[in-house]
């Protein structure tokens, strides 16, 4: 029995062990082949910072970080904005306009990137939009909202109505109600909201692609442009981000738990 | 209270600009042959008719749809030992695992592809197997991220229960833990089956362009083709099948969850 | 979560820092404005933009396309550019749907510099509306270790259909340049638009379709052959330059009953925005320094007689590179001309061929 | 006292349902007020639209001798404790109690004294900054309460505040809150379904059911004067029982008549007759002015509650005959096979299936390892007609067994005095089966499809009653009697004496514990 068991704790340690190479081998791969002094994929030559100089050098590879963060700032922003008061009024709408918003609201989400792109895309047309930042940005927002929406709304559901009533019949007006009270509870998935707006706008290329204009370049589009030739250049940019990525969720993450154990060492 | 609903109005008139007219857009284009005039609309159903008489349309329809399916599989079989044995972990270890398996998703999915390449480069791959393991490397997180949610969330008290009454391990297992884990892998297949079937990058970028899905096929009609009609009327072909599979996917999941 | 955002804004803030680097210049009349470039990919030289930024004070916003449809669309579909650069029969359509505006010349004052291969092209003889930017023709790349002379010079295009090679070979994603080695092979103008013809070079690209199964792409083609990775590609001449001028085992070959001769020009859109800096910018490219830089960069023949002329002699780049100069000496070389019927319909059965 | 709020016809429906239909109350300053009543009687949809929260489709609300009908909520002079306390989770309690006067832009001091005042009152000083999601439900109350007193309104309105806690948490929290009504001295309106709590705290108890008021008046007239049967129900444990008003001050039921102080009603009005559970008197039997049987007694704490059956209920016979079953060993298969003879309803001949035969025969195979087998033939010449048939049994193999059926048309006794009908079989087990039964009251109701119903509308009625004189662990063959029956005339009684079940015993009481009241007209 012991030994099955040991043999059972070996067995999934190693299947564990696997998915994480899986994960991980090709993160590892760009990043070494970042540091390669040639432009081969295939085999390492030596060590160099030449693909990072060159990374830097490259204006339109900066730009498209630069366009990335801008767009997926704003699209964050105002889709968190929108999406939270949207959110609240649907919680207290009529059924049926609930029901029909939220139909409709799930169409980007279900429909395929590729049909969201392209209808935005004829539509800008149709209305002879130059395509630019702003429709790069509008259709980034179109496309968040729904996610934002979709966040929100079950914590919404949760809430006792009565809290909020409870803050009108203590003498606060609807917005102070709005503010003081309702916010605060659903401040938890409003964030989390913004942060997977956030990561869908990042991480968008589809709807990118059709929906920008001359110049506006996000990282998706470029490395999409570029992916033709070998360039370790994009191996760079991607180790970048990654290095990015990392810190940021090893902090997100990592101190609250420290502060966790802390707190509890504190209290022990 | 009642005066908050209003707060929904501008988001209304936003949906109404921004995903109503636009949808409408497409079906004006895929209903049309007039090219760029769409101020005169003469209905036909021509575009249709050229995709579905088209055998070599239907195939790489039915090819997008048995990559996505066989992709959907795969991530099940790959990805539901690893939620299980994932649950099984004490709490701490829990959370450091979900955590590093859902880092790359972080990571820009053109970027986390492109990584693959430069791997292939060193096999002799077929390009449909570099397709598969392309998806299955961007899609494989979702599935069990999903499953491992509703494991967790299952009563540990279930299990003990049917221990209790009689069941070994493997009935336990089967009797109990998987088919309350049925509503995470629904919902793990429709975050890799709606994406599998429309994606075009993957295919493009690992499959040598040899290779090609739906996606593609749309893209290469708006892109280099510029017959934005037919390029509409196969995207509202896709559109319908995945909205269809969709509604079956969650009607099925209702039913289960309702049993 | 508090915590969550703060590191999220830092890491905003710190990519935007990143991005924000660089960028400085002396003022001149031009200061501070913009221009929109829309050109191929890899296909301008490492210092060239930045060169001109500096120069003139200016920023210039480079996009990228791989197809002149792709351009094309965009083009319709909103997006404002000042200089886009097309290949001959889409400038010609361009001109014959009137999307373009006449060059300024007088601020393109170094049309003199060009080379004889790119005067008086049949499209526009004047340079009314268009400027050469790089030209050359299409051929057959191979691997010498794998495949010999004399097969390609017996086999010519049809090379393409050897089983053989089945697995080791590139072709080049596009409609056109596809059907022009299947129209080529079997002794018809690239530019018929006779129905039994076109089906003829529909079939014959099914049969290599067949034979050899080969990869549809564009540019991925020049690392393949610079790496050995495949044995045969049909190549324009200027990226088959740059393969041979990396991979010594890898030949050039044109067959000799013809094949397409073309010319990338730079021309500015009608709805262009700031056509002026346009007209000084396709005036810079024409200058010695930048088309040295575009030319040795890329691999590609330069418009500039001067260039052309010292990258391929002795001590050049390009010295004793077959593909680098394009030959003007066969009547056989065919320019493509716009016909967007043939066009569409080329493009369907395209879709078809690769489909298998 | 002044008169505070008055509710003039309010009417309120949701969804085309009527909620409220043409509600009017007037409430006076400094009353405790409940309003009393199941759930979804109104009288919550009540207390919202004097919050504000809603807003009434016909009718109005005077406070204070304005119409406030338009008067949003937060601009009310009325503050609410909500059911679920509806404290704001990301305050603290100080936070919490402070956010009216915070709203209200008051000083900062200011604010402190008002809200330590507050804590003191409820008894919570030095949990101001606890977080409110981790304080119990009678802590969460008390902000809850402090919350909406601290912004001294004229009247507070609570709505259902107790009903989270525990019983024991509930009695305390009713003194408390009467305590500080008295304290603070302003109106509370108080809603509640539980009639305990409004006779112990109000000073007006407003009884309502389906939208309308039935009663108002002081916990005392509530409860010894209701004026129906719905409100005497209501209000405290209750005997309510049909009975005519003979002429005043003579009531008859039970078919006896009996003196009673009420008055005024039409002669031979058929009425409700209510006698409190309290107010009889235990006397030998042979002294009672009722004679009954103690059924079942419980102990209250401080005293006994029983239930006496003065009239025993409509009953059956029905005779239980115990054989062996019969058994039949296949020796060529190496099977077993055993069924039982039983009877059938001439009813349920028409729809005659296998399996429904084998449970009734209890047949069942088994093989020579003792595992189960299927019994898969089933073969029977049954016809609709009362009589005696064959039933076959027969196992994959061959091993068969034939029992005999009896269809007998189905008699019933009938008490037209208690419109109850009652019918029963006579049951054919073998001893086995007896021994092995769980529950044997309920299977023998079961085998013997014992039924009873009411004779004027069919309804069924349960059979509460099983009586036999046989140990079903040591039961032989041969034959019982086994008696089902139906409740009969009972009455709860409170008592301090100690009683055992079947014991004989008299009830006596005076015409002034008996209330009568008009039988009210449904609907």
């Amino acid at each position: 029995m012991d030994k099955k068991r040991k043999g059972l704790r070996f067995g999934s340690g190693f299947y564990l062990t696997l998915i994480m190479l899986f994960f991980y081998v090709p993160i590892l791969y760009v990043v070494v082949f970042s540091f390669n002094n040639s432009k081969s994929l295939t085999s390492f030559t030596g060590f160099s910072l030449m693909w990072y100089e060159k990374m830097f050098a490259n204006r339109t590879m900066m730009e498209s970080i630069y366009y990335t963060v801008l767009v997926a700032v704003i699209a964050t922003v105002v889709s968190t904005v929108v999406g939270t008061i949207t959110a609240i009024g649907l919680s207290k709408s009529r059924r049926l306009v609930r029901e029909v918003v939220t139909q409709i609201n799930n169409l980007p989400v279900m429909n395929p990137d590729i049909v969201t792109a392209i209808s935005l895309m004829l539509f800008f047309i149709s209305i002879n939009m130059k395509t630019g930042l702003l429709t790069l940005i509008l259709a980034h927002i179109t496309f968040c909202i729904p996610y934002v929406i979709l966040s929100i709304m079950p914590k919404l559901r949760q809430l006792d109505d009565n809290v909020a009533e409870a803050a009108l019949d203590l003498g606060a007006t609807p917005w102070q109600a709005l503010t003081k009270v309702i916010i605060p509870q659903i401040k938890d998935a409003i964030l989390s909201g913004a942060l997977i707006a956030f990561s869908m706008s990042f991480d968008d290329f589809v709807i990118s692609f059709f929906t920008t204009g001359p110049g506006i370049n996000n990282i998706s589009i470029y490395v999409y442009t570029m992916y033709k030739r070998i360039n370790p250049s994009i191996n760079a940019l991607s180790s970048l981000i990654i290095l990015v990525i990392a810190t940021v969720l090893v902090i997100v993450n990592v101190v609250p738990m420290l502060k966790n154990r802390k707190k509890r060492e504190i209290e022990a | 209270m009642k005066s908050f609903g209003r707060m929904a109005y501008p988001y209304m008139a936003w949906i109404t600009v921004f995903i109503v007219i636009p949808m409408i857009m497409i079906m004006l284009y895929a209903f049309t042959v007039q090219g760029n005039e769409t101020l005169i609309f003469h209905f036909t159903l021509a575009n249709f008719a050229r995709f579905l008489q088209d055998q070599t349309f239907l195939n790489v329809l039915w090819n997008s749809l048995r990559i996505a399916v066989i992709t959907t599989l795969c991530c099940i079989i790959i990805g539901y030992p690893a939620a299980f044995l994932i649950a099984q972990q004490d709490e701490r270890k829990q959370g450091i695992m979900i955590l590093l398996i859902t880092l790359p998703m972080w990571i820009n999915m053109l970027v986390r592809t492109y990584a693959w390449r430069g791997i292939m480069l060193h096999f002799d791959l077929s390009s449909e197997f570099k397709i598969f393991v392309g998806m299955i490397y961007n899609f494989l997180p979702y599935m069990i991220i999903q499953i491992y949610t509703s494991l967790a969330k299952l009563d540990k008290n279930l299990i003990t229960a049917a221990q209790d009454l009689g069941a070994n391990p493997l009935q336990t297992f089967l009797k109990v833990t998987l088919p309350l884990s049925v509503p995470g892998i629904i919902s793990g297949i429709t975050l890799v089956f709606l994406p599998a079937v429309s994606s075009f990058f993957i295919p493009k970028l690992l499959g040598g362009g040899d290779y090609v899905l739906i996606g593609n096929l749309i893209e290469t009609y708006f892109v280099t083709t510029g017959d934005w009609n037919f390029g509409s009327a196969i995207s509202l072909i896709m559109a319908a099948i995945i909205l269809i599979s969709m509604y079956l996917t969650r009607k099925l999941d209702r039913q289960y969850q309702e049993d | 979560m508090k915590k969550a955002m703060i590191s999220l804004f830092c890491a905003v803030m710190c990519l935007l820092a990143l991005a924000g680097c660089g960028s400085s210049g002396k003022s001149t009349k031009y200061a501070g404005q913009v221009l929109n470039v829309y050109n191929w990919g890899e296909y301008v030289g490492e210092n060239v933009i930045s060169n001109f930024e500096k120069e003139y004070d200016v920023t210039v916003n480079y996009s990228l396309f791989s197809s002149n449809e792709e351009m094309y669309t965009k083009l319709m579909s909103g997006s404002s550019y000042d200089i886009l650069v097309p290949s001959d029969y889409m400038i010609e359509r361009l001109i014959s749907e009137k999307m373009l505006q006449p060059i300024d010349k007088s601020i393109v004052t170094n049309l003199d510099n060009l080379a004889d291969g790119v005067k008086n092209l049949n499209w526009d003889p004047d340079n009314t509306y268009a400027v050469p930017y790089f030209w050359g023709n299409v051929g057959i790349v191979y691997d010498s270790t794998h495949i010999s002379q004399a097969d390609v010079e017996k086999y010519n295009f049809a090379i393409f259909k050897q089983t053989a090679y089945k697995g080791h070979v590139d072709m080049y994603d596009s409609e056109r340049d596809a059907f022009m080695i299947a129209f080529k092979d079997l002794g018809y103008s690239m530019n018929t638009s006779n129905e039994e013809e076109i089906q003829a070079a529909y079939k014959w690209l099914k049969e290599m379709n067949a034979a050899v199964n080969p990869s549809y792409v564009t540019d991925e083609s020049i690392d393949d052959m610079v790496n050995g990775q495949k044995w045969l590609a049909l190549l324009y001449s200027g990226d088959a330059s740059y393969v041979l001028s990396q991979n010594a085992n890898m030949r050039y070959y044109a067959p000799s009953y013809g094949t397409n001769l073309w010319v990338d020009g730079m021309v500015i859109p009608a709805n262009a925005s700031n056509p002026e800096l346009a007209n000084v910018f396709i005036n810079y490219i024409l200058t010695y320094e930048a088309s040295l830089d575009n030319s040795e960069t890329v691999g590609y023949s330069s418009s500039n007689k001067q260039v052309l002329e010292e990258l391929s002699s002795e001590g050049g780049t390009y010295y004793n590179n077959a593909a680098y100069l394009p030959r003007t000496d066969n009547p056989k070389d065919e320019t493509f001309h716009n016909n967007e019927v043939l066009r569409k319909e080329l493009s369907n059965l395209w879709v078809k061929v690769k489909l298998g | 006292m002044r008169k505070l709020i008055e509710f003039r016809n309010i009417v309120k429906s949701f969804d085309g349902q009527v909620v409220l239909k043409g509600i009017n109350l007037d409430i006076y300053e400094n009353e405790f007020v409940t309003l009393l009543g199941p759930s979804g009687c109104g009288k919550t949809t009540l207390l919202r639209i004097l919050g504000g929260f809603l807003q009434q489709d016909e009718g109005t609300i005077i406070f204070d001798g304005q119409c406030i009908d338009k008067v949003p909520p937060y601009k009310r002079e009325i503050n609410t404790v909500f059911q679920r306390y509806a404290l704001f989770p990301h305050m603290d309690v100080y936070d919490n109690i402070a956010f009216g006067l915070k709203i209200k832009k008051m000083g900062k001091e200011l604010i402190e004294q008002k809200v330590n005042r507050m804590l003191s009152l409820v008894n919570l000083e030095g949990y101001e900054h606890r977080n409110v999601t981790l304080l119990s439900g009678g802590q969460q109350q008390r902000v809850a309460i402090a919350r909406a007193l601290v912004n001294e309104p004229n009247v507070l309105l609570l709505d259902e505040p107790l009903g989270a806690l525990d019983l024991k948490l509930r009695k305390e929290m009713q003194h408390e809150l009467k305590r500080i009504q008295q304290e603070v001295g302003i109106t509370f309106i108080y809603v509640t379904h539980d009639q305990e709590e409004a006779l112990t705290m109000s000073d007006k108890i407003v009884v309502m059911r389906d939208g309308e008021i039935q009663q108002i008046g002081t916990p005392l007239e509530i409860y010894n004067e209701p004026v129906n049967e719905y409100v005497a129900r209501f209000i405290g444990e209750s005997n309510i029982l049909p009975g005519t008003m003979v002429e005043d001050y003579l009531v008859q039921f039970d078919e006896q008549k009996y003196k009673c102080v009420d008055h005024g009603f039409k002669p031979d009005e058929p009425v409700d007759v209510l006698i409190r559970p309290e107010d009889f008197d235990i006397v030998k039997a042979k002294d009672g002015m009722m004679k009954g049987e103690v059924k079942s007694v419980i102990f209250k704490g401080v005293h006994y509650e029983m239930m006496v059956e003065t009239i025993s209920g409509t009953s059956k016979t029905v005779k239980m005959h115990i054989m062996t079953a019969h058994d039949q060993y296949n020796s060529d298969a190496q099977e077993n096979i055993t069924a039982n003879d039983f009877f059938m309803d001439l009813e349920d001949t028409a729809k005659i299936d296998d399996l429904d035969l084998i449970s009734r025969a209890n047949a069942h195979a088994w093989d020579m390892s003792d595992q189960d087998l299927s019994v898969d033939d089933v073969d029977h010449d049954i016809k609709p007609a009362p009589g005696s048939y064959h039933v076959t049994y027969s196992t994959s193999k061959g091993t068969s067994i034939t029992v005999k059926v009896f269809v007998v048309q189905p008699k019933y006794v009938e008490d037209a005095r208690h419109n109850i009908g009652i019918s029963a079989f006579d049951i054919y087990k073998t001893a086995d089966e007896i021994h092995e039964s769980m529950a044997i009251s309920t299977d023998l109701k079961t085998w013997a499809d014992a039924e009873a119903w009411n004779l004027q509308d069919d309804k069924p009625i349960t059979i509460t009653d099983v009586k036999y004189d046989f140990d079903p662990a040591t039961i032989e063959e041969g034959e019982y009697d086994i008696t089902f029956a139906t409740q009969g005339r009972e009455y709860k009684v409170e008592t301090t004496q100690q009683f055992e079940e079947g014991d004989k015993i008299g009830l006596n009481f005076g015409p002034e514990d008996i209330h009568v009241m008009h039988r009210k007209v449904q609907g």
